[in-house]
């Protein structure tokens, strides 16, 4: 399991140096205020915002275009059928399928709306590596019990991937071959079961571990204000969050 | 199921927010009157993590193949750490393989923790039926109804959302053609995930009964 | 002639974004020999093993089962993997069951199935843990187990991948003992080098993906030089 | 007169529905020494590290390290546990963090942490890893990160747990270099015998729960009858 997700984590752009928590709310409320884009007049300016941030963080476009492939590939599956069945206004009509313009409109709203959104999503994570992110969640106010689990979760998902990819091979070289029968299924439970006692049990150990350094005796970490820059970068975010929202309700 | 990025308007973005922040907070208050929260928090990680990774065990249904859902076995074995475990892993789904969405996190939180919570209360009810129905008989049964329930539930709230939120109005005819349809569609898969997880807490019971006990 | 039991011509192979993993190893194994295959960490052993079962295909270069080309993804009983770590192999709720899979795959009857089972048990001296869930088993007892699962297959010849890893001393003689009693042709892995001297008659040297040497076990394991030479040491009780 | 580093007098433990894990256990470790624990498997090796730790209760008996009595579930940062598998160790998504996670469950300051980091990686030699997701790390580099985490914590006694299991030679012969320099008190329990001959003064030999004897190393690991009586073997290099 590869992610590639912090490849270009330790580029130099300014969005790579903007102080972690002002870089998560500032562009969180952005994205929110992408979200809620309902007339399709201020789809200029979200494109545009959207595509400024991208050039400001220096990121390669590779990184985009191997990122939004499956989230698109889904979302063009679920909102595709929409110019033909919603609205109506016909555009253009052959055989009894007709094009409509209000689902049209739709599809082109719902679509800018998701690249900006993930495009903001994609500066976010790949410019500010998993653990800074985990720990920043943390200093926000995020319940330690989250925040503990979200990172021993994040370490040992590889581990147990790897375990489930070797028992698998091991099962193939025995001749399992999957078919939809009450073997298959009665062979694919006995492996999601052992998967879950090995983690279970392998949990007892890691918690004894846990403890022997001295876990749960309850820390803090001391946190440095931002920087002026920082603030300036979260006080635009914030701006722009709440002239989309105020645009929004004008246009209605 | 994961709704992505740009499909739903933002106050249903910000309810489903709202609704997974009630369900967490409801949930962490009941971990935390356990006697020792913090010595089961690798517990529910490593279990989290399992979880993940066995979602991504493909079932064959000729012609083509579907990945179980498991939100109702979540909420069998991890109870009240059902739906943090499913913040997580949704977060780091849509963080680490770009499924489903940071804006619809609370909506997908929601949907699929809502749906495994209603599987685990639905799963106690096998220690009443135990008298009548026999141990292993009342176990299987209330986990295939705990599976199909997780799997259904979640469908149809997932349905309904997509449905009812699409900007443009389709007309209401349709789009109950529409659900039905798709839960038709999500029929085998509530059996088939039912089937899996009454097998699965078979295995359990045999091999390693503390695992069901932990809720 | 007889038909040799591996053939493996030029073969390459790479993980995705990784330098090649295996260089261009060739190697011929006649049926019923025993080979031994030594090698620092990472030098090749396990990805050997995986391509030759068929589970990884290879990038370049070809490898024959009795004459027979493996094609990757296919399923061959003729040939069985005991793996490095046996939780990966073990996944039943009971080790009866557990070794009873294989021949449930190949479709046997309900009476072969029980005579399978009940020679493998016999032959790795288990059967008394045939009833136990296998993951509440000590470690030498689940590679025992393990091994019956693959034994239940019947296959020709047995790959081994560090059999006697965390083995105490007598679960470690026990092993030894079984695998010189064994009548496979075997390829055992392993760090534990006098484990291959006492069953092996021949070795080959694994060293970043190549074959650095092969030859018969006492002589390339007493070869002082040579052994230091990639990293590993002469066993004691050659020296 | 020094104080003993270690005093375990009496203990008993079982694990709940089974049958006793330790049965009277007495013991006496000095400042300075290093002891290899010896014993086939389940003779309540890693349980008696545990219960030293505090990570599990007595059932009888009592454990004091350096005059002080250990309370269970107390967290004592003078003593450091390295773990059989370093993947139960390493919980932390880096090297670096997992490194930092005990100084900063002390409570030290920022500098401090970043101090008592920097010199761990130093001796055990991974400085180059420290940014590094755990379980991409080879056998020997997760050993020796799982060391760094616990020497972080600056332990006057630190156990080890099995600690050659899986290591190739060259990593393996690290480690033993690293064991031979190092300061602290040490226990050590392991099958590999050459290496707590290497390592060691004294050793404890456990059987079934109790301690069957306990002498100089040479002596005992040398007593050929004593150790064929508890399914051990005498290492090469002293027949
Ligand atoms: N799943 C994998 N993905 C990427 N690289 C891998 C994978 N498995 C092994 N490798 C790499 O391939 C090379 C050969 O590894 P392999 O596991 O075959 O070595 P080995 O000889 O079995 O080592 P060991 O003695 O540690 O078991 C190593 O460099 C290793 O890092
Ligand atoms: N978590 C547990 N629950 C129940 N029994 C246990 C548990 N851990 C160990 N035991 C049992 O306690 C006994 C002592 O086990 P322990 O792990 O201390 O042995 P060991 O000397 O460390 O063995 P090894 O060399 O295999 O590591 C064994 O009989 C074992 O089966
Ligand atoms: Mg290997
Ligand atoms: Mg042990």
């Amino acid at each position: 399991m590869k992610t590639g997700l912090d490849h270009y984590v330790d580029l130099q752009s300014w969005l790579h140096q903007w102080e972690p928590r002002c870089k998560l709310i500032g562009l969180t409320a952005l994205i929110f205020a992408f979200a809620g884009v309902q007339n399709w007049r201020l789809i200029p300016y979200m494109v545009g915002i959207t595509l400024a941030i991208y050039a400001l963080s220096q990121l390669p476009l590779k990184f985009w275009l191997t990122r939004i492939r499956y989230p698109g590939l889904f979302l063009l599956g679920m909102a595709a059928l929409l110019p033909f069945v919603a609205g109506e206004t016909v555009l253009w009509s052959l055989r009894g399928i007709s094009l409509r313009q209000e689902g049209l409109l739709a599809l082109v709203l719902i679509s800018a709306r998701f690249l900006s959104i993930i495009t903001v999503v994609l500066i976010l994570l790949g410019s500010t590596p998993f653990l800074t992110l985990a720990h920043t969640l943390r200093t926000l106010g995020v319940p330690a019990l989250l925040t503990d689990m979200l990172l021993l979760v994040y370490r040992y998902l590889f581990e147990t991937g790897e375990s489930l990819t070797q028992t698998q091979r091991s099962m193939k070289l025995r001749g399992f071959s999957p078919k939809l029968e009450r073997k298959t299924l009665q062979g694919l439970a006995s492996l999601t079961g052992t998967l879950l006692t090995r983690s279970y049990e392998r949990s007892e150990r890691v918690y004894q571990a846990m403890r022997t350094r001295g876990y749960g005796a309850g820390y803090r970490r001391a946190n440095r204000p931002p920087a002026w820059g920082s603030l300036v970068g979260l006080s635009l975010c914030l701006t722009t969050a709440l002239g989309f929202a105020i645009a929004g309700v004008i246009l209605g | 199921m994961h709704i992505p990025d740009g499909l739903l308007p933002a106050p249903v973005l910000i309810g489903g927010y709202a609704l997974t922040g009630l369900g967490t907070w409801y949930s962490l208050k009941q971990i935390n009157r356990r006697p020792d929260p913090s010595a089961e928090t690798p517990k529910a990680a490593l279990l989290t993590a399992a979880f993940f990774v066995a979602s991504s065990i493909h079932i064959p249904i000729p012609p083509a193949s579907v990945h179980l859902v498991l939100n109702g076995l979540l909420g069998v074995v991890l109870g009240y750490y059902a739906f943090p475990a499913i913040l997580i892993g949704l977060f780091l789904q849509a963080v680490m393989f770009g499924h489903g969405g940071l804006t619809t996190l609370g909506v997908n939180t929601a949907m699929m923790g809502g749906a495994a919570l209603l599987a685990y209360y639905l799963f106690q009810f096998h220690h009443s039926c135990q008298g009548f129905l026999g141990g292993n008989r009342a176990l299987a049964l209330f986990a295939f109804l705990a599976g199909a329930l997780g799997v259904g539930l979640a469908a149809l709230i997932f349905a309904f959302l997509i449905l009812t939120t699409l900007p443009a109005d389709v007309n209401a005819g349709a789009e109950r053609v529409a659900i039905y349809g798709l839960m038709l569609a999500h029929l085998p898969l509530m059996v088939i995930e039912g089937i899996f997880t009454a097998m699965l807490a078979l295995f359990l019971q045999r091999v390693k009964p503390e695992l069901l006990k932990l809720g | 002639m007889t038909v040799p039991a591996l053939t493996i011509t030029d073969l390459w192979f790479s993980y995705p974004d990784q330098a090649d993993a295996l260089r261009g190893v060739t190697l011929q194994i006649n049926p019923g020999e025993r080979w031994g295959v030594i090698g620092s960490n990472g030098s090749g052993k396990t990805t050997l093993f995986l391509l030759i079962c068929g589970v990884l295909a290879p990038k370049v270069g070809e490898i024959k089962l009795f004459n027979q080309r493996v094609k990757p993804g296919q399923f061959y009983p003729e040939i069985g993997l005991v793996f490095q770590n046996p939780d990966d192999q073990l996944f039943c709720p009971s080790v009866w069951e557990d070794i009873a899979f294989a021949p449930q795959n190949l479709g046997l009857s309900e009476t072969e199935i029980q005579e399978r089972v009940a020679s493998a048990l016999a032959m790795t001296g288990i059967e008394a843990l045939a009833q136990r869930p296998p993951h509440h088993l000590s470690g030498g007892e689940k590679r025992m187990a393990a091994i019956a699962g693959v034994l239940a297959m019947k296959p020709k010849m047995i790959l081994y991948d560090e059999p006697s890893a965390n083995l105490d001393h007598r679960a470690r003689r026990r092993l030894i003992q079984f695998l010189q009693r064994s009548a496979e042709t075997l390829i055992i892995s392993s760090h534990d080098l006098e484990l291959i001297l006492e069953v092996c008659d021949r070795t080959a040297l694994l060293d970043r993906g190549t074959i650095a040497a092969t030859g018969a076990c006492r002589q390339l394991l007493g070869d002082r030089a040579l052994m230091e030479r990639y990293g590993l040491e002469t066993p004691y009780s050659l020296s």
